[in-house]
């Protein structure tokens, strides 16, 4: 079961979903459930032969830990979020190239992380990158989508320059051995460095590329935002990974100068990182649209990726590292969660919703412990990707890092709950009283979310034990794992010894709470007005504008769009200046020009 | 006001041009006689591919070209191929033009014309029609050749147009004559591919220099040409008539 | 991890739960003098606590309960992790980042439990509640993580154990001045106390998140508040005020920590939520900054007296 | 019998009969369109001289490797375009005929002057032909500017004459050397600035917007694929292997060239009708490609070349399908049209994301040799342009393509209703034709040895030794 | 000094061109440059006391210096394209003024610039 069999088999599984969906839509959206299951077993199949290297065509790739282990995170954000697909296709306007492009961009993305070379890596992402166009714009905005390829056109077209760059000076396209050859030149270095991670902070959306995540994850169609949030980002830090393990590799950056210990150029995109944290827990704190708020979180949580990888050591590495996973299981059930009740209510605006709990219990249980995990609390996963960052930074002594950090963890506190209130708790609307729970299909996917999360949150170690192989793999000192307990320089954490205690104190709290009489049930309309009666629900709900007094301090941050319009509208101006000064429709201004070309290039030979 | 402009604009430039050209050509002196690396020589020596020591009028038999006046001999044997684009961009412009101003126009009556035209239009038409067919049958003799013979055939033609009013034109017998000709010339060319091996290739023996019937298949073609470019212009002129009367 | 842990977190849970309800009770009376009157019988708190137990209470489903016994149990396990002077029930698993982050499933069992009642003056609460925290939380964190750099661990009894033997030289407080400061006041943000206490001050829109508390959920309420002000002003004790080398000595200074926030906070006026955020985003975080600074490239502070 | 002369001489012979036998035109253009591609497939490298003199006395027909895969081509694609609108042909099969003619001589000829009669009488073809849109203002615009060209491309020819004696081009170029920079720079200039009208040259291409976005759906791609293909192939041939440019004219020439990449590109962006973006474009891949010719990466070029000729002419058929079918071709009053057209949307996606240089495409097979090729120059500037242009490029054709498939206003999920009113835009046939060539694009972007094979043969093209990107290298040697 | 004359007439066909707006002048302009380019081409032949190229019964081939052939074989061509030109130039001018009703660019560029 080699890696080309795997990619081959999908590819014809692919073909096979296109054909039924062209038939029967609905059976075709099944199949990507079928097809992505199959996914996540043969990555279990080829697990042992790590290490080996194919080649089909010009195509060459390396089956490595690392990027199994994105694979692995990838593939089951896609294989969950493939059970939404059959609700969903039918609203789709081609509904078979949905199913198409959904397992085309999976398959690419397997294919980029598994790259040996430079060119099988770039034409794997550009696959991934236009099928998700296309995928985008089946949804609400075709403008998203637009902004979305230019973003990450951007990325990749620099990156490509990068990538010859480094051919040029190394002779070899291997992705491994290419980077060695810059240890010698430190200005190419540098300039190698910042145009090769470019591809990946605009993918995970960092802060001056951030720009086109609200919109796309806002308005992509609901089944693919999960995979859009969940997993495109995480491509991202797969390249930010390859570029930090090249560069440590060969000490490139061994003597260029170091701010609080570590190079500058890595400092630099970690303070980038830090930003796009700040920026997004501000920005995710006063949307009004649960999914744009979502949006903005995970351009938080990349930040935290971004700084946990480029850290490269062996606290806050594995830090990052897990925070992909934990980040990617919690972003997708929420999601998909928002999605569910976009499903049974049509609308995603947070002001529009309320008392979800009361029709869709399950849906909140589900989304109070993603949110948990997202937030970084306790019990959930969240909570040890987070410490691990946070005390690799400690241990680094990295001030403003750690600032935008906290700030970071504590925001999310806010705009997680913002969504959990509006959305679940308060007052149900009597236009949403007869919508009825998610159905079991829509279910499997949340209860497998959720029981994820719980693992990793409380046995972290089974997920830390593959992350210390590819630290292994890296080159930089593995993490310490004893037992259950996770032992740092400045710090030990036993997962499973927080949950005990955390129940033991829930069971002392339910002995108490049964012990003493039993409460009167009270309907939501009977609370405390003070003497002012409504009637009306929907004005008893308090859910837009949550956090006005926030609001009013970050008066409104300057939208980052505005940057690129106005870089795209120079463009035009220029584009028409050309048409009218070149082209107009009278021929003595050619024959103008035809004399001044000849003048200067007569006197500029002559000269 | 912007005429001046432009035109002291032209002028600079022409002073600019002028230096340029002055570059790579001698503007006021002129080279005695051929350089000799030229590839005139050869036309004139007629020693391309024979090693002709000396053409002399009425003498030398079976030359390369056999024709007396060296510019048909280049037009038609040297670089016919030339000849052959050229007689297509006439041919291209008479279509372009039949396509642009429609097939037939009813003709509208002009002014009768003056006495003195009508009358010597009738002497005058028929000299010009000879002096035509003289040019483009000697050609390869005297100056001039199938295109000046072919616009003298056109000029009689339009001198019939404007002494009779009433005179025109059978377009249609005209496009027959350039379509066989330009046929006949193209079949020329293939028949010298077959013989002698390449397109336009002379297969008649060129005879002696200076005779009438000599230089191989120039006559043929000058024949051809004459007629075919009298034929177009005679068909460009008929369709500007036409036009101009249906307009 | 034997049963022994568990009956020994049990005593320190009831241990704090008692000591601390004892010294509001005390602080009600100081309150009260300051306000010229003579306050209530010391152990007034813990009758209130018992009455509201004891009396039925309504209900909005089961988030609302849910809610309540989340927050309560949350804030139990916190407590049971505080080392106090040197005891703790779970060996090594006081680390400073557990016990801030469990205090925020603390939090967020309340705001669930105040946003499910349905009355839009308790999710009104619970925004203000996270604005503070959000204020209060960030300098602490800095001050906090300058700490662990210092003293390269993030244990609080090793901290504690760090600052022993040197009497007041030896506290961090006192080490790291502009830290000590910005953790005292940190510590008026963290109780809620005046200036900081927009979110549940009676005067406000029906004390805040609590407006749909009445009888058992209340009395969960007051217990919950009672550990919350325990966790909080033993961790500030512990980290930047030396801990107590016996037990003695840690209630001691633990009563005279509180007592002196329960005073200076009486004269204190209430801020606005905005004003909170805007107070603590000037002075404090700059403080806390030129600390951090100062700790990581002067390295004063870490050893005792420069 | 395959000798080349015959791809010149047939289509003639049928011109001047049908000129005898009216009814039978449309015909006639198709055999000779079919005679000339089966001939081009069996033409081998060499010389053919034509009425039996040597080159410098004579004329003749010079078929190296590039004039082969030039003149293969060119004759597939004027027989694609005229087999897809066989039906818009009507009464100008003559004048296609002596056009392909034309076209023939232009790549074959090894004469400079023939070179100049060949070009004319494509040139005038072109012009009959763009006067089928009745904007005769524009086709008298295209006049001048076309003889204005010619002109001065007739005067180049003549300097050079005088400064060497011959005017085949083998032979120029052998005499060349001899000659001082300072002779030399007037008749090179000359020649640039008269083919770099026909080429599309940004400043001296003042007529091309007049012509291209009112030509119908025959005329528009027979001007953007198959005359600038011809165009761009001589400039290649012209200034690669005959005539030695100075270092201080290239840096001019390459400036002029990446200027009208750039303005080319920033045009199209800026354009709100299809043909007016697919012309822009075209003037700045035109650009590239003269800059690739400059800097000697030729193989870049022709691959780049191909890949820009095949996209254009499906697009511009489209495009001209737009106007025919729906009077307009501003895309967002498109909006939608390929919902009810699937199979003729995929074929335009196609050759756009081709354009937009999508990888396993044609077009990013062409974009990788052309990083490679000035990369192995050293050169570092001129890439970083490439791909900031490739960004600009990628953007319009998604903003194109986007508003094409997706129907419906900004914020609403596109439904087939919101889509323009259904009218089928090719006819069956066309669509097919259209996907096969759609096939080329993609066999040729996937199945890179295959092409490298075909296109080179083995040979490098005029003398470039450049590397081209090969499955082997991409291995890493390994 | 003919050749400075023959490009002056192309300089005066290219002051025609940008100065008139009218079709019919500018394609008279275009004849004007093709006419001084033709002579410049015959000029380039020119040889001082050159005699014409054709063998006469006096004249054989070894015996004078010839003015060289080639330029007045290429010249005729040129002269013949330029005909053809100009004969389709004056087509489309005739079917401007039957469209527009006037042969000056500037007043049809200003109707509708499609």
């Amino acid at each position: 079961m080699t890696l080309i069999t795997v990619l081959i088999t999908l590819l014809t599984l692919a073909a096979v979903t296109y054909l039924l969906s062209l038939v029967n839509s609905k059976l075709g959206a099944y199949f990507t459930i079928v097809t992505s299951l199959a996914t996540i077993v043969m990555l279990f199949l080829i697990k042992d032969s790590i290490g080996q290297s194919y080649s089909l065509s010009f195509f060459t790739f390396k089956l490595t830990t690392v990027g199994w282990y994105f694979s692995m995170v990838m593939v089951t954000v896609y294989f969950t979020t493939a059970f939404l697909n059959p609700f969903w296709i039918k609203k789709m306007i081609y509904p078979a190239a949905y199913n198409l492009f959904f397992l085309v961009s999976l398959i690419g993305t397997i294919g980029m992380f598994f790259a040996r070379d430079f060119i099988t890596l770039f034409i794997c992402w550009e696959t991934v990158v236009w099928t998700s166009t296309f995928i985008i714009q089946m949804g609400k905005s075709r403008k998203s989508s637009y902004v979305y390829y230019v973003v990450s056109a951007i990325g990749s077209m620099v990156t490509l320059f990068a990538m010859m760059l480094v051919y040029q000076v190394s002779g070899t396209l291997e992705i491994s051995t290419a980077f060695s050859a810059l240890s010698g030149q430190p200005v190419l270095a540098l300039i190698v460095f910042f145009t090769f991670i470019l591809a990946g902070l605009s993918k995970i959306g960092i802060f001056p590329f951030h720009v086109w995540l609200p919109m796309a994850h806002g308005s992509a169609p609901h089944t693919f935002s999960p995979v859009l949030s969940g997993g495109l980002v995480k491509m991202g830090a797969f390249i930010a990974y390859l570029s930090v393990t090249a560069f440590a590799a060969y000490e490139v950056f061994a003597n260029t100068f170091t701010i609080m210990g570590i190079p500058a150029p890595l400092y630099i995109i970690m303070v980038l990182g830090a930003i796009s944290i700040v920026v997004g827990t501000v920005m995710a704190i006063r949307q009004d649209d649960a999914k744009k708020l979502l949006a903005y979180s995970s351009v938080a949580n990349g930040g935290y990726i971004l700084i946990g990888i480029l850290l490269y050591d062996q606290i806050a590495f594995a830090g990052g590292m897990l925070h992909l996973i934990s980040h990617a299981l919690a972003s997708a059930t929420a999601f998909i969660t928002i999605a569910i009740v976009a499903y049974r209510t049509g609308t995603t605006k947070m002001s529009e919703l309320g008392g979800m709990i009361h029709r869709m219990p399950v849906t909140y249980t589900v989304y109070l412990i993603a949110i948990i995990s997202m937030a970084g609390i306790p019990p959930m996963g969240g909570f040890v990707s987070k410490w691990l960052i946070l005390q690799g930074l400690a241990d680094r002594g990295l001030l403003f890092l750690a600032a935008a950090a906290f700030f970071g963890s504590i925001g999310s506190f806010m705009y997680v709950f913002r969504p959990l209130s509006a959305v679940f708790l308060g007052q149900l609307a009597p236009k949403y009283e007869k919508i009825k729970e998610a159905n079991i299909m829509m279910q499997i996917p949340m209860y497998l979310l959720t029981i994820a999360t719980l693992l990793v949150g409380v046995f972290p170690n089974v997920v830390l034990r593959v992350i210390a192989d590819i630290q292994l793999e890296a080159g930089i000192q593995e993490i310490v794992l004893v037992g259950n307990t996770i032992v740092v320089s400045n710090g030990v954490l036993d997962a499973l010894r927080v949950f005990i205690v955390f129940g033991y104190g829930f069971l002392i709290a339910l002995v108490i709470f049964i012990l003493r009489r039993k409460s009167r049930r009270v309907t939501l309309m009977d609370t405390y007005t003070s003497a002012e009666f409504i009637h009306t629900p929907e004005l008893l709900h308090y859910s837009s504008n949550f956090y006005a007094p926030f609001e009013r301090l970050t008066k409104k941050p300057y939208p980052v769009l505005n940057l690129y319009e106005k870089v795209s509208i120079k463009i035009k101006e220029i584009g028409h200046m050309a048409e009218s000064l070149f082209s107009s429709s009278k021929p003595a201004i050619t024959i103008f020009w035809i004399i001044i070309v000849f003048a200067i290039f007569f006197l500029g030979g002559v000269l | 006001m912007k005429k001046i402009f432009i035109g002291i604009f032209v002028i600079a430039f022409s002073v600019v041009f002028l230096l340029a050209i002055s570059n790579s050509v001698d503007l006021f002196t002129y080279n005695d006689s051929l350089s000799s690396d030229s590839v005139s020589n050869g036309y004139i020596n007629k020693n391309v591919t024979k090693n002709q020591s000396e053409v002399i009028f009425n003498e030398t038999t079976d030359a390369e070209t056999g024709s007396a006046n060296i510019v048909t001999s280049i037009i038609v044997n040297y670089r016919s191929f030339d000849t052959l684009g050229e007689v297509t961009v006439l041919f291209l412009s008479a279509i372009g033009v039949s396509l642009l101003f429609g097939s037939t126009g009813k003709l509208a009556e002009r002014k009768k014309s003056g006495f003195i035209l009508r009358t010597a239009a009738r002497i005058i038409f028929p000299m010009l029609l000879v002096t035509g067919t003289y040019l483009f049958t000697h050609g390869h003799l005297t100056p001039g050749g199938g295109f000046p013979g072919g616009a003298m055939i056109a000029a009689s033609f339009l001198l019939l147009y404007l002494a009779d009013e009433k005179f025109v034109t059978a377009i249609e017998k005209i496009k027959l004559v350039e379509g066989s000709a330009g046929t006949l010339y193209v079949l020329i060319g293939i028949t010298g591919l077959v013989t002698g091996g390449y397109f336009l290739a002379n297969f008649i023996p060129t005879g002696t220099v200076g005779q009438l019937i000599s230089s191989g298949i120039i006559p043929l073609i000058y024949v051809l040409i004459g007629l075919k470019v009298g034929a177009e212009i005679t068909s460009v002129v008929s369709r500007y008539l036409q036009e101009e009367v249906t307009s | 991890m034997t049963v022994m842990n568990f009956v020994y977190g049990f005593i320190v849970l009831l241990a704090a739960f008692i000591f601390q309800t004892a010294l509001t009770g005390v602080n009600r009376k100081v309150t009260a003098r300051i306000q010229k009157r003579y306050g209530p019988r010391w152990y007034q708190q813990f009758l209130d606590i018992f009455k509201a137990l004891r009396k039925g209470s309504i209900t909005h489903g089961w988030v609302f309960d849910f809610g309540v016994i989340m927050a309560l149990g949350g804030i139990m396990a916190t407590v049971i992790f505080i080392p106090v002077a040197g005891f703790e029930a779970f060996p090594n698993m006081d680390n400073v980042f557990v016990i801030s982050y469990l205090l925020a499933v603390g939090m967020l069992g309340m705001a669930m439990s105040a946003a499910g009642s349905g009355n839009p003056w308790a999710s009104i609460g619970v925004s203000r509640a996270l604005t503070n925290m959000v204020a209060y939380d960030v300098p602490l964190m800095i001050v906090i993580f300058t700490l662990i750099f210092a003293f390269d661990t993030a244990s609080v009894s090793e901290i504690a154990a760090m600052q022993q033997g040197m009497g007041v030289l030896g506290w961090n407080a006192v080490r790291m001045p502009l830290g000590g400061i910005v953790a005292f006041i940190a510590l008026f943000g963290m109780l809620g106390k005046k200036p900081f206490d927009s979110f549940i001050a009676p005067a406000e829109i029906a004390s805040g998140p609590m407006v749909e508390y009445g009888g058992k959920h209340l009395g969960f309420m007051f217990i919950l508040h009672e550990l919350m002000t325990f966790i909080e002003v033993s961790l500030i004790l512990s980290l930047f005020f030396g801990g107590g080398s016996s037990i003695l000595v840690y209630a001691i200074k633990y009563a005279i920590l509180y007592t002196l926030v329960n005073i200076i906070s009486q004269v204190m006026p209430r801020f606005k939520i905005d004003q909170a955020v805007k107070f603590f985003y000037r002075v404090p975080l700059v403080f806390a900054i030129i600390q951090g600074l100062v700790v990581i490239f002067l390295g004063w502070g870490v050893s005792v007296w420069f | 019998m395959n000798n080349p002369v015959l791809l010149i001489v047939i289509p003639l012979l049928l011109a001047f009969l049908s000129v005898i036998i009216k009814k039978a035109g449309k015909w006639l253009l198709l055999v000779g369109l079919l005679f000339n591609t089966a001939l081009a497939f069996f033409i081998t490298t060499g010389e053919t001289i034509i009425g039996g003199f040597a080159p410098p006395y004579g004329i003749n027909l010079v078929v190296d490797q590039f004039t082969l895969v030039g003149v293969i081509l060119i004759n597939t694609l004027m027989l694609i375009t005229i087999v897809v609108s066989f039906d818009l042909v009507g009464k100008y099969s003559i004048v296609l005929l002596t056009a392909l003619a034309g076209i023939n001589g232009m790549l074959l000829t090894g004469d400079l002057f023939n070179l100049f009669v060949f070009m004319e009488i494509t040139v005038i073809a072109a012009y009959i032909l763009s006067a089928q849109a009745k904007k005769y203002h524009h086709t008298i615009t295209y006049l001048v500017i076309g003889s204005v060209g010619s002109v001065l491309y007739l005067l180049g020819i003549i300097l050079l004459y005088n400064l060497t004696g011959s005017l085949n081009m083998a032979d120029v170029a052998a005499k060349l050397p001899l000659l001082t920079t300072k002779e030399l720079l007037v008749p090179v200039l000359l020649i640039f600035i008269g083919i770099g009208v026909e080429v599309k040259l940004m400043p001296v291409s003042g007529w091309v917007k007049g012509v291209y976005s009112n030509a119908n759906r025959l005329i528009a791609p027979l001007f953007a694929s198959v005359i600038a293909g011809t165009a761009l192939f001589v400039f290649g041939k012209l200034f690669v292997s005959v005539l030695p440019v100075s270092d201080t004219l290239t840096l001019l020439m390459l400036i002029m060239s990446v200027m009208t990449f750039v303005f080319g590109e920033f045009a199209a962006f800026n354009q709100k009708r299809v043909k007016n973006i697919l012309l822009y474009s075209s003037i700045g891949q035109a650009g590239l490609v003269t800059a690739l010719f400059i800097s000697g990466l030729v193989y870049a070029a022709v691959i780049l070349l191909i890949s820009n000729v095949i996209s254009k002419l499906i697009m511009f058929t489209i495009a001209g399908a737009f106007t025919e079918k729906y009077e307009t071709d501003d895309y967002e009053s498109l909006n939608g049209v390929f919902v009810h057209n699937k199979f003729t949307g995929i074929a335009f996606t196609i050759a756009a994301l081709s354009m937009a240089g999508i990888p396993l495409l044609i077009g990013f097979y062409a974009k990788l040799n052309i990083l490679i090729g000035f990369f192995q120059a050293q050169n570092y500037v001129l890439p970083a342009i490439i791909l900031l242009m490739a960004i600009v490029e990628g953007a319009y054709i998604i903003k194109l393509l986007l508003a094409l498939w997706a129907p419906g206003k900004e914020g609403q999920v596109s439904e087939k209703s919101f889509a323009v009113e259904k009218k089928q835009l090719l006819s069956v046939k066309n669509t097919i034709i259209c996907l096969i060539v759609a096939l080329v694009i993609i066999a040729g972007g996937v199945l890179i040895d295959i092409t490298e094979k075909v296109v080179t043969d083995g040979q490098p093209l005029l003398g470039d030794q450049s590397p081209s990107f090969t499955i082997s290298q991409s291995k890493g040697g390994e | 000094m003919i050749r400075v004359a023959s490009l002056l007439l192309l300089m005066i066909g290219l002051y025609g061109l940008l100065s008139t707006r009218n079709v019919i002048k500018m394609i008279i302009s275009i004849n004007i440059m093709e006419l001084g380019v033709n002579i410049f081409i015959v000029s380039i032949g020119f040889v001082t006391n050159g005699v014409a190229p054709i063998l006469t019964s006096q004249v054989n081939s070894s015996l004078s210096n010839f003015v060289d052939p080639l330029p007045q074989a290429l010249v005729l061509t040129s002269i013949v394209i330029g005909l053809g030109i100009t004969a389709l130039g004056l087509a489309f001018a005739r079917k401007l003024y039957k469209k527009y009703g006037t042969y000056d660019l500037a007043k049809i560029g200003g109707m509708k610039d499609e």
